[in-house]
């Protein structure tokens, strides 16, 4: 077990509150203080969101950074750093740069006073365990998250996961979109305005619901084409991995990103079965924080994150404790 | 599903179109953009960027994009691997144009197709087109001097 | 003849080492270049730039230059046509040494060949071999944390 | 003729505080104060060295540059550019981003509140004649400077000085480097350190100035190959064009950059020849400025170079006025 924590607590991605941020109608300092407010402990950052000078952030922003969480009693959980393979238009990034980016992150996670990086799938097999020896000099944990639509049987997972079971400073971070079982609300709105019908898309999504095949639906329900493909991207994408991968995943997992995409009430995620899933860590014996991670911005700005994340944290207060 | 990634909004934030001045002489017209994401990206992952002025484009030559306090040609975007542009920053358009914007003016639609640099999810990055509109009205700003 | 181009002087100016930290770990040393001109230049015009600790090669993958707030690989210096060295400026060069500066370490070399852009005269481009040396001393200052 | 001022005037151009400036010892307005305090009256920059944002100046640099020459009644003379042909290593610059330089080297000059720019020999007669528009348009004269090697009958200049009669915002700036008839003092100095025994190279120096061939002095001072090599190179290099040269250069010329490398006393200058060039230019009704060039800092950064620019002046106001 990756134990980071004494017991399962909240933490909260400031990525919740893009809409806020990059509108400024919230600063850094801002976004800080309203979600200490809100009750959330941990604190993880995307640094190539937050960080002016990314991807090179000097010591003064780090430490001046690392003060700010002090000054909210926060905790600086998780550094989240990206492997930007595509950076280049003639190539993907070679080793020595992915190497480059994933040793400075922890250097800047280490002067920020994080001890978790979070990085990305693309970081290869070879260079996480190339990089065993720096997470132990330096004690940071390097994690990679686990997204949709990845999963334990993806083949370079195996081998990731064997890793993580081998080194104790390497570990997954599962996004709980990996269980997304349907499309959220501002999904369905968002096909409807790029010209679904109401009434065919509502079909599709009971037929979804129901385990009946794509093409049925595809046949039965006289849709155009562009339906027709929107229906077959449904299909592939809301194809959630089996709750039980939880228990591949959390003897190797330090930190938990809590993926959601519209909330509304603080009961119940229509999308993601929360009902099931927190208390199944829980007696998988998890410990370590989960960051309320709300992602309904990529869909529709005008959402108001911080009620999201209140709804998410009464969520997590339910089962958790 | 591209739906699922959607800022073009941000694009325009707050800007507006000003002349832009050597001296007294106007020597063109400017207006700022913004970077459409959760995130900042590298000026290398902008595959095209193309600026119409009433629906008419205007030559890539005739334009410079500058960022970090640095000009450069748009042809040389794909080429800045190390140009960061934060998410919170405004990139500045200039169009050469003798007497700067042309009386009249309504409309300034900017296309811009990006590559999500570590979308790289089975295969092929993820390649986004965003389009956004600047409304010219009368207020052109006039620059200090 | 490159004796009338002579500024070698200048890129130890005021130059210490210092261990880098990151937290309470040792993760390297550092100290400062000047570029050796009376003026500025592009990274791409650095074609070559090693470092000697005590007359030994330093690894080029364990060094890393920065300026400007970036820092970059030496292999990626003579793609950085957009990243200016002002005279003035000093540029960063860390190696990557577990514990920083060996104990007893004495004199660091450092070698630069750079082409002068703008000397195209009747050919080709002049190319220096600049040569710098710093004394290590015991000097080895500590980072603010 | 291209008339830039009423009469004759002595300029400075900054490079001449190059030593003092590179080393801290003087900051911007430091030097400033010292050129006027000297009587120095019309500026130039090399904006390569001088403006830390080169190359691409903030207006508030600008502006606060135009503001401070004013401050000190300095004129702002020549904005001097660089053609960085050889800025990247796989090519030459291209015809667009030669323009673009050009082009923006021009706005920043105007908006500092200078009339003309100097620019190098690389930029092309064809991108020379393409400015043209835009010299007029933001009445800003653009000229090229003729810096030894070259001379008129050089080929990319014979079409040079066509287009600069023909054209009334293009123009030439010697740079009396051109002129250069012996090796200067530390020139000299720096040979004997790189090991030119002192005997031998006064000797190759005596045969030189007698005009007797290089081969000659190679064979009968019994040279070692390294002062063979020097002795082919000093003859090469101090070998002037012509003060005739003047007759056809005074005409296009706006500007003159008044080159000297040391000077031992405000009376001559024993390397280039002053004491012809000065009542030539004056008899060939140039009027315009002629910027004091200090260049002995390429050769010994000790040297007081306020000293030599007093030298220069005191050479300057023997001949002209
Ligand atoms: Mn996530
Ligand atoms: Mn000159």
């Amino acid at each position: 077990m990756k134990k980071m924590n004494e017991k399962i607590e909240l933490g909260v991605s400031l990525y919740s509150l893009t809409s806020e941020f990059v509108t400024e109608k919230m600063g850094l300092e801002d976004c800080l203080r309203a979600v200490a407010e809100m009750g959330f402990k941990g604190i993880e950052i995307v640094a190539a969101q937050t960080v002016p000078e990314y991807p090179n952030p000097s010591d003064k922003w780090l430490f001046e950074f690392r003060d700010l969480l002090a000054k909210y009693d926060l905790k600086p959980v998780c550094y989240s750093a990206y492997i930007d393979n595509g950076l280049r238009p003639d190539r993907d990034l070679n080793h020595d740069e992915i190497v480059q980016f994933t040793y400075n992150d922890m250097l800047y996670a280490k002067k920020a006073g994080f001890s978790m990086i979070r990085t990305q799938h693309s970081i290869s097999p070879q260079i996480l365990e190339e990089m065993v020896p720096a997470c132990e000099k330096l004690d940071i944990m390097l994690t990679i998250e686990m997204h949709h639509p990845h999963h334990p049987r993806v083949e370079v997972w195996e081998k990731y996961i064997e890793l993580m079971n081998k080194y104790e400073h390497l570990g997954v971070v599962p996004d709980f979109s990996i269980f997304q079982r349907k499309p959220h609300r501002l999904l369905v709105e968002r096909l409807v305005r790029a010209g679904f019908r109401e009434d065919k898309l509502n079909s599709v999504l009971e037929y979804h619901e129901k385990g009946i095949p794509c093409e049925n639906a595809i046949g039965e329900l006289s849709l155009n084409a562009e339906e027709a493909q929107f229906t077959r991207d449904l299909y592939e994408k809301f194809n959630p991995t089996p709750l039980d991968d939880l228990k591949t995943l959390i003897p190797i997992t330090p930190y938990i990103h809590g993926k959601f995409y519209i909330l509304d009430n603080g009961e119940f995620d229509p999308c993601i079965p929360y009902d099931k899933i927190l208390p199944m860590i829980q007696d998988l014996g998890y410990k370590g924080y989960i960051a309320a991670e709300y992602e309904g911005h990529h869909f529709d700005m005008s959402v108001d994150a911080r009620q999201q994340l209140r709804y998410y944290a009464s969520i997590f207060n339910k089962y958790i404790n | 599903m591209a739906l699922d990634f959607q800022y073009d909004e941000l694009m325009f934030s707050k800007s507006t179109v000003k002349n832009s001045y050597a001296g007294d002489v106007v020597y063109g017209y400017e207006f700022e953009i913004m970077y459409p994401s959760y995130r900042g990206t590298f000026l290398s992952c902008i595959e095209k960027l193309t600026v119409k002025l009433d629906g008419v484009e205007i030559d890539q030559k005739k334009m410079r994009f500058t960022l970090n306090g640095k000009q450069f040609l748009i042809s040389e975007l794909p080429t800045l691997c190390h140009e960061y542009w934060f998410v919170l920053d405004r990139a500045v358009i200039t169009v050469l144009q003798d007497g700067g914007i042309p009386a009249g003016a309504k409309q300034i639609d900017v296309e811009m197709v990006h590559r999500i640099p570590y979308t790289g999810y089975f295969g092929e990055y993820l390649t986004l087109t965003s389009h956004g509109t600047l409304q010219v009205d009368n207020h052109v700003t006039e620059a200090i001097k």
